[in-house]
């Protein structure tokens, strides 16, 4: 039958009963309004049971009806642990239980509730680890037993994204207090937001009853939101949930795909209070709810809650529930009252005239489960004797519906994360919040203020204390729609509480049989929080952690009250010197892919990029830079790779060097400046010249090196390492800061593309495209410096020899890059010239002997290790890095980094990092090793004790399997020791 | 997300920044202790407290000093490093009279 | 082929200066124009008017158009003695009168864009670094600003232009950033996905510039509007164009923004 | 139903017992003052008392047992690190580890379920396999494996290689495992506390008293202690209490954020890394999955969390495992690391007689707690440095040498 459950209009305030929807619970097909959420939906059909719980299996259905518990956690197609009672239904839209085995309404899984008393509190720590590792046995089982839903690991991510917004005021909370917020910050001139979790505006205004005939609420909603309408400075968000407080009013609000980042002067929380379970004997029986979850039911969804209800309550708010619940046609058995003598104001009164029984005194001792389906059939109702302590016996009350009224905690999580502090108010009986963060205000409920009259006025005082902070005034502003009356916190006083407190004391009914769950998400009972205090887990973080308790998914929003007060009783405290365990955020689950959001990672390409791939390379990543690793298939590396340095060698090839570091260092103490930065000598450096400069930190660890070119007395061109280069210059910044030269820095690195054309016809290529350039080895001579055209596009020229042949590296403006490798490309052509890649420059450069910074160097190596002493001057006064040098010129060196050959064809040539070994012990490692075409043997780089750096010792290096192969410590360079060719 | 208020670009969002470490003064690298050195290379005071940093803005290049508590992670102020250095450094040789001729 | 004019397709291999985007433009059926010794993106073959798309959300690519960057403590004297027009505090920029942009980044530090039809002076000039023996401030806009250099060669470049001397030292913005232009009145919008600086049109008034971090990469910000139509120009690492190019896209999918020529910023610079 | 159940469910009346002797009134006097109730502080008590006969002990703490960085941390135990002095010291602790459950009668639930860390880039690999070298060397499983190893030890990774990053190989370390973190301070405090050592909580050090370049007794906010030495195992305030001291540390103070998503059914088997990425990710026995990366980029005494962590670590995550995006996180967290130079913690004496430091331990202190304790222990019963931690000592920085672990460190912990 189509929704027999569901009550006439003008109940169901969100639903368009024009629109029908059609969805699936457990492959059930179901009808729903658009409007109604999943676990209104199936209620509205008299389907309660949504789930089954995380430990004992038991079976569980809406509790708040505000998305604020574990129970309603369902599955979604490829979208686990959604909340029913948050999730709109749509049409066709598939939904499935979640932690059962076989069927909902009969879990298989459900016969460990038999053996509860056998799992006590923190029982995985008191077994399952002998015989020695018996946990490896036992721990997969168990893990298959814990888990809610599952995940869909061939899920495609859907499309997340991001936006920043920026306003004087943030409201978070749209109800009453909200609002009133809201409204009086806007006619203070101020950029409001207000953000809401639910679909419209006005929070319990929307199902409360604050009056005894049940209209004033509504009418002060429709009021407020249409004075809300009429301000075009005030921006409302619903649907849309400010899920942490972080530093500098950081809010983020995650509404639909998108989270919001932003960034408010002034926040005012008047995010409301959450309504507690009382605790007794099968207390989470599907049929038993919050009072506010049943209001939430009739009034949003237009659902009747039951049939026959019985109320428990400790407070007016369960007689206005009870209200409501008549008014819908429901028949009331009995209001359970927990306090002896309530004062009867008008509420009350009308609930007596109305002729419903009400029990003073009593309460429920536990709740029955119906014979044939898992739900509320009857609660057994008993007199108080003391706190928590019934009468031996009682009465039996049917009914299918139970509505606990028994207070409320603030929503205090976003409040903590800010820095304000949680205590407990003894006369209360609730917890309060204090000690704001400046900048930030609380209003209404949360802030213990519970008449309307007091929460609008409060919340007005909260604004414009928010706004009188940011210096906003309604002076010059045309007036805006005037509600109420401005109230000036100068004059009036803070809002008085009142003594009334909607909390009771003690709703808790400890039960010989247990089952009065303090937390569901954990399935925790009064006895597990009391013996992990008898454990010796006494602070409420221990009972925490011991227990589990609080760590669900509802993040203790339920369980923290109750279990400061069970902690507090068992260990003779207050439960203010209890308190609670820190509220972390998100506030409420969170998907990732919503703090992901679209994926930024940079890619850096030179202007010349494409080219290579048209040549066929296989790029390869250094930082975010794409280079070209070597030219031909993928997999043909070594053959490629050994072509292209035979070509080099032989003839001519070009390497895009443009992610070489390059920095401008310009001034009249330019040359003083590298003098102290870099571990050489510069000032009497010639102009028109390259220098080699190595760099070292304080530590006098090597970080970097480059070569400075000196353009001019003023003007050095300094190169660094493609992944240095924004360190050194940081670090040239930072220096100069305090040492305040007469000299200027520039990264010009990406302002450069450049190629290196190296190989014996390198001149003949050039000499095509330079016309006014002398490129003889007379009129440039190695490691000279020119600028001129080549192919008329303007370029500086180095003559340097990174890959030991005659080379030229060539730099132009990076937009030209392009047009400068065409031409090369085609001048080339005749001498055969081809393009060659990192992995060919890395083996050039090793056959030449030149050392990698990073590769060959570790975060330890210092000059001499690496027999660079040569590249350190001693004259100078200071340079960084200097004095620490001399510190380790004391010592005797601990390692070298020596050149070494394999003459055993046969053997396994070492890789990169492989071990070097004497006897058993290691005593250094290969960092560089290829085969050389050049040589025909494997060459390579590698760390040995000091003694055996001479030229001809014997090194013995492990190799791939473990092999033991016998190298030989040479010189070097491998390569043309007379360097005769690079200098051609 | 922290503001940091940079003296160049005013309030930006700490995501803008790199720390650059405690900021300490430079004990004389010729003449102070072994132990002095070694201090001033690896040691921090790393007071739970006010302490005086770098920070550089990485849009701008622009290096500062900012004094934060690292506690409440409060920032107290932000200022150029001219406030502490306004007159060029020198070092000076004084072992090597060839050397001298080097420095300006 | 520098001053290549002719009505025939034009096409950016036929140029030196190309920018990292040239091929996505090819890809999109764009036609080229050439303004001056460069040559940009006129018009992308889509349907309707691009001036229209451009007035709602446009990103065009601007990289082939001159601009350069001065520093140093002699820069603001040495500009003014150019008779250009300097905002007396830094973050904003100042339009000259021949139509080109200066915009101070700090006390010392200058950004200068040259206008669409590179009409401008000084920028004009700018562009015609590569030209031999060329002899005006930024002529040079390589970097390798030498005063009376000795270096073998330099002199083909040509090098009377401030330096160490002066304390001015430039800057070669031309190849260190490319140049986009956000446009339309959902720029605000849009760059609200990708930047954390409040940058609607109420609240980051027409010639404030900031540089920050805009989809992770460091840019300078300027708003310069077109007639009514609200302009973003962004200058960002160069390496790493394509990256920003493709994340402002799919920031502007949203909006229905597209990529639009010179032609349409044009059209909206005139209309006022 | 294992037997250790039984009594549970048959007494009557609750048979558990207090785990740890209830708080007595501070006494006068102790041989041994231990700062910080910790992992490291508990174990040091408890190899003192087991091995050393040494009772008369009080660990203090300013706030409760296990609730600094024991009760933050990832919980993961490795010893695939890269210096020969790092991996032998952690090797040890591993070994310790596997018995601690029947050595405590209480189980610390340790599963070996492996690690591996992913490398992107060719400098990676290099690194990767200079660790594995030097692991296989000194006896620990750890090597460099391929793509299609990678498949098969993590079926669900993302292995395309149109990603940004994509994986190129990785380091498998079969040892890898993981142990519930506050069990481990709660196993070594019960068996401390049941060898008469006194387990102070909300016991604050306000100050420590040196004289004569001795330390003679420690302020308490409950009353002064004359004590034969110190020990100070205060992670994340390691500078703030050796100050108290007069001792200067080579130490920065980060916050480590880590998070955890709500939990569902098994899906991930080992700890996945990625140091390029700057991520961490393990499923705990709850089915929630741990995230975790590299520090906060400034300095902080605070366990605040931040937005911008939590964006980065869901952005990092999802290029390793895109259908994480559904998953929904429920908790974020921070502790304060104490970072040293080169990566490796500060064991043994300090220029203050009798005051011993066990600091540095940056993000990986858990993992070296029973070797830690154990040699600590060691040490100040006998007064003589133990070879295992002999290299730790802080006096390695006044020498100008490091211990090098950056790169065996890196977003791993």
């Amino acid at each position: 039958m189509f929704n027999l459950n569901r009550l006439p209009a003008p109940y169901g305030l969100l639903l368009n009963r024009t629109k029908k929807i059609a969805f699936s619970f457990e492959n059930k097909t179901y009808h729903g309004f658009a409007g109604d959420n999943i676990a209104s939906a199936l209620a509205a059909n008299d389907q309660w049971l949504l789930s089954r719980s995380f430990k004992y299996h038991r079976p569980r259905g809406l509790l708040t009806m505000a998305g604020q518990d574990a129970n309603t956690l369902v599955h979604l197609p490829s979208d686990p642990n959604v909340l029913a009672d948050r999730e709109n239904i749509r049409e066709g839209l598939k939904v499935m239980a979640q932690n059962y085995s076989g069927k909902l309404e009969k879990d298989r899984g459900a016969w460990i509730e038999r053996f509860a008393k056998f799992l006590p509190v923190g029982f995985y720590y008191k077994a399952f680890f002998k015989p020695r590792g018996a946990w490896e046995k036992w721990a997969p089982i168990i893990r298959k037993k814990a888990g809610l839903g599952v995940i869909d690991p061939d899920f495609q991510p859907e499309y997340y994204d991001k936006q920043y917004k920026f306003y004087d005021v943030v409201v978070v909370g749209g109800g009453p207090a909200g609002m009133a917020a809201a409204l009086q910050a806007a006619q203070s001139g101020a950029e409001v937001l207000l953000v809401d979790e639910n679909p419209v505006l006005g929070g319990s205004l929307n199902y409360a009853r604050i009056d005894a005939q049940g209209v004033q609420a509504r009418i002060t909603q429709k009021k407020m939101v249409a004075d809300i309408e009429a301000h075009n400075t005030i921006d409302v968000m619903v649907n849309a949930i400010c899920n942490g407080w972080f530093a500098d009013n950081w809010l983020p609000i995650v509404k639909g795909r998108r989270l919001y980042k932003i960034r408010a002067k002034e926040t005012i929380m008047c995010v409301g209070s959450l309504e507690q379970q009382a605790v007794f004997h099968n207390n989470d029986l599907p049929g038993i709810m919050m009072s506010s979850a049943a209001q939430r039911l009739i009034h949003l969804y237009g659902v009747r809650p039951g049939k026959a209800a019985v109320i428990l309550t400790g407070n007016t708010d369960g007689y206005g529930v009870a209200l409501d619940l008549l008014d819908a046609g429901i028949d009331v058995k009995a209001i359970i009252e927990l306090r002896d003598e309530p004062q009867h104001n008008d509420m009350i009164k009308e609930v007596i005239a109305r002729g419903i029984i009400v029990k003073p005194g009593h309460a429920v001792y536990e709740a029955r489960k119906s014979k044939n389906k898992p739900h509320l059939a009857a609660v057994e109702i008993r007199k108080i004797m003391e706190d928590g302590i019934c009468a031996g016996s009682g009465e039996i009350i049917e009914c299918d519906l139970l509505c606990m009224a028994i207070g409320y905690t603030p929503t205090y999580q976003l409040i903590c994360q800010a820095g304000g502090q949680l205590s407990y108010d003894d006369v209360t009986a609730m917890f309060t919040l204090t000690n704001m963060p400046k900048s930030y205000q609380i209003a209404g409920s949360v802030n213990g203020t519970w008449t309307l009259d007091a929460v609008l006025t409060e919340a007005r005082r909260a604004a414009v204390v928010a706004c009188n902070a940011i210096g906003c005034s309604t002076l010059g502003k045309e007036t805006e729609v005037v509600s109420d009356p401005v109230v000036n916190p100068a004059v009036d006083p803070v809002v008085d509480h009142g003594d009334i407190s909607p909390n009771f004391y003690w709703p808790i009914f400890p039960h010989p049989k247990g089952k009065e769950f303090v937390d569901f998400d954990e399935d925790l009972q009064v006895t597990d929080i009391i013996n992990a205090t008898r454990d010796g887990y006494e602070h409420v973080q221990l009972v925490k952690r011991y227990s589990t308790c609080g760590m669900g998914p509802s993040q203790g929003r339920h369980s923290a009250l109750a279990t400061a007060r069970l902690v507090a009783k068992a260990t003779g405290k207050t439960v203010a010197q209890t308190g609670v365990t820190t509220a972390r955020p998100p506030f409420s689950p969170e998907r990732l892919g919503h703090s992901a959001g679209r994926s930024f990672y940079p890619a850096q390409r030179s202007n010349m990029h494409y080219r290579h791939l048209e040549a066929g390379a296989q790029m390869l990543q250094a930082g975010a830079w794409y280079r070209p690793a070597y030219y031909g298939q993928k997999g043909s590396k070594a053959e490629s790779v050994k072509s292209e340095v035979l070509n080099v060698r032989n003839n001519v090839g070009i390497v895009d060097v443009s992610t070489l570091g390059g920095i401008e260092v310009r001034g009249p103490d330019a040359g003083e400046f590298l003098n102290r930065f870099y571990t050489f000598a510069f000032i009497k450096q010639p102009v028109g010249r390259a220098r080699y400069a190595l760099l070292t930190n304080e530590a006098g660890v090597v970080i970097d090196d480059g070569v400075a070119c000196r353009m001019h007395q003023d003007h050095y061109y300094v190169t660094a390492t493609t992944g240095g280069v924004n360190h050194v210059y940081q670090n040239m910044l930072q220096w100069n800061a305090q040492w305040t030269l007469d000299v200027d820095f520039s990264n010009v690195t990406t302002a450069w593309c450049g190629v290196n054309i190296a190989g014996p016809n390198a001149r003949v290529v050039l000499q095509k495209l330079c016309h006014n350039l002398d490129l003889s080895a007379e009129g440039f001579p190695y490691m000279g410096v020119r600028e001129g055209r080549v192919a008329n596009i303007p370029a500086r020229l180095i003559r340097v020899g990174f890959v030991g042949e005659l080379g030229f590296e060539i730099h132009v403006p990076q937009h030209c890059g392009e047009a400068l490798w065409d031409a090369l490309m085609a001048a080339g052509k005749d001498q055969g010239i081809r393009p060659f890649g990192i992995e060919a420059q890395r083996l050039l450069r090793l056959e030449k002997g030149h050392i990698i910074i990073s590769q060959d160097t570790d975060a330890m190596s210092n000059p001499m290790e690496v027999q660079m002493g040569w590249a350190v001057s001693r004259k100078k006064p200071f340079f960084v890095g200097g004095r620490t040098i001399t510190e380790f010129e004391k010592k005797p060196l601990s390692r070298t980094l020596v050149g070494f050959v394999v003459n055993d064809i046969k053997a396994p040539i070492p890789l990169e990092c492989h071990l070097v070994l004497d006897g058993e012990n290691m005593t250094g490692r290969v960092t560089s090793c290829e085969m050389s075409p050049t040589l025909n043997k494997p060459i390579g780089l590698a760390y040995v004790l000091p003694e055996k750096s001479e030229v001809g010792s014997q090194i013995v290096i492990r190799s791939t399997g473990g092999a033991l192969v016998a190298a030989e410590v040479v010189g070097l360079p491998f390569y043309d020791p007379e360097n005769q060719r690079q200098e051609l | 997300m922290k503001i940091l208020n940079c003296p160049l670009n005013g309030p930006r969002n700490i995501s803008e920044f790199t720390y650059g470490g405690e900021f300490h003064r430079m004990p004389d690298p010729k003449h102070s202790a072994d132990h002095v050195w070694a201090e001033h290379v690896f040691f921090h005071d790393n007071e739970a407290g006010i302490v005086t940093e770098w920070w550089f803005h990485n849009a701008t290049s622009f290096w500062f000093l900012a004094e934060r508590n690292t506690i409440t992670d409060e920032v107290v102020r932000t200022f150029c490093v001219n406030e502490l250095f306004n007159e060029r450094v020198e070092f000076i040789n004084d072992a090597d009279p060839s050397a001298n001729a080097e420095v300006k | 082929m520098m001053s290549l004019q002719s009505t025939e397709q034009l096409s950016p291999v036929q140029y030196d200066r190309r920018s990292q985007l040239y091929r996505r433009h090819l890809d999109a059926r764009a036609t080229f124009k050439a303004v001056a010794s460069i040559l940009a993106v006129d018009v992308y073959s889509t349907a309707g008017s691009e001036a229209e798309k451009a007035a709602h959300l446009g990103l065009a690519d601007l990289s082939t158009h001159p601009r350069v960057g001065f520093k140093g403590r002699g820069a603001p004297r040495w500009l003014e003695q150019q008779k250009a027009e300097l905002s007396s505090i830094p973050h904003y920029a100042v339009q000259q009168s021949d139509g080109s942009l200066i915009a101070r980044l700090s006390e010392e530090e200058f950004l200068i864009l040259s206008d669409l039809d590179i009409q401008a002076s000084l920028a004009g000039k700018m562009q015609e670094h590569d030209t031999p023996g060329s002899d005006i401030p930024g002529s040079d806009i390589l970097g390798s600003d030498i005063p009376g250099s000795d270096i073998p060669g330099s002199d083909i470049l040509g090098s009377d232009i401030p330096g160490s001397a002066e304390k001015v030292y430039l800057l070669p913005r031309h190849d260190s950033h490319c140049w986009l232009a956000l446009t339309g009145n959902h720029a605000s919008a849009c760059l609200a996905k990708l930047c954390a600086i409040d940058m609607r049109i109420n609240k980051f008034e027409n010639g404030e510039v900031a540089q920050t971090s805009l989809a992770r990469v460091n840019a300078i910000i300027l708003r310069h509007d077109l007639g009514r139509t609200p302009c973003f120009y962004i200058l960002s690492d160069v390496s790493s164009t394509e990256f920003l190019w493709d994340s402002l896209l799919d920031a502007m999918q949203e909006f229905e923004g597209m990529p639009v020529g010179m032609a349409a910023l044009k059209e909206l610079s005139k209309s006022d | 139903m294992p037997f250790g159940l039984l009594k549970y469910g048959l007494k009557k009346d609750y048979p558990g017992k207090h785990h740890f002797t209830p708080a007595a009134d501070l006494k006068k006097h102790y041989d041994v003052v231990i700062i910080g109730a910790g992992g490291h502080g508990t174990s040091i008590a408890y190899y003192l008392a087991k091995y050393h006969n040494v009772k008369n002990i009080a660990v203090l703490d300013k706030g409760y047992l296990g609730g600094g960085n024991t009760a933050r941390n990832t919980a993961v135990i490795r010893s695939n690190y890269l210096t020969e002095e790092g991996v032998t010291f952690y090797r040890e602790s591993v070994k310790l580890f596997q018995n601690l459950s029947n050595e405590f009668d209480y189980n610390i639930m340790m599963e070996s379920r492996g690690q591996l860390t992913l490398a992107h880039s060719d400098a990676a690999i290099r690194s990767f396999r200079w660790r594995a070298e030097v692991n296989q060397h000194l006896g620990v499983r750890s090597a460099l494996v391929d793509r299609q190893t990678i498949k098969e030890l993590v079926p669900n990774l993302n292995m395309s290689e149109d990603v940004r990053y994509p994986i190129m190989a990785g380091l498998w370390h079969a040892d890898g495992a993981t142990a519930r973190h506050d069990a481990v301070a709660w196993g070594y405090a019960k068996g401390a506390c049941a060898r008469g050592v006194e387990l102070h909580q909300l016991t604050e050090v306000e100050d420590i008293i040196v004289t004569k370049g001795k330390v003679t007794a420690v302020q308490t906010n409950r009353g002064r202690i004359a004590c034969g030495c110190v020990v100070q195992a205060v992670a994340g305030a390691s500078s703030v209490v050796a100050k108290k001291a007069g001792i200067r540390l080579p130490i920065h103070s980060y916050p480590l954020q880590a998070m955890v998503t709500q939990p569902y059914k098994p899906l991930l088997t080992p700890h996945v890394s990625s140091p390029h990425v700057h991520v961490y990710i393990h499923q705990t026995s709850r089915g929630e999955f741990v995230i975790g990366g590299g520090s906060d980029p400034y300095p902080l005494y605070n366990t605040r969390a931040t937005l911008e962590q939590k964006e980065s670590l869901s952005a990092a995550v999802l290029e390793l495992f895109p259908f994480l995006s559904q998953a929904r996180m429920m908790r974020q967290w921070a502790g304060v690391t104490d970072m040293t130079p080169d990566y490796s913690p500060i064991m043994g004496m300090s220029p203050v007689e009798n005051y011993y430091l066990d600091a540095g331990w940056g993000t990986w202190g858990f993992k070296a707690t029973p070797i830690c304790g154990k040699t600590m222990a060691e040490l100040v019963a006998t007064k003589k440095t133990p070879k295992l931690i002999k290299p730790f000592e802080l006096e390695r920085f006044y020498r100008f040498e490091q211990i090098n672990e950056a790169g065996a460190t890196a977003a791993s912990h």
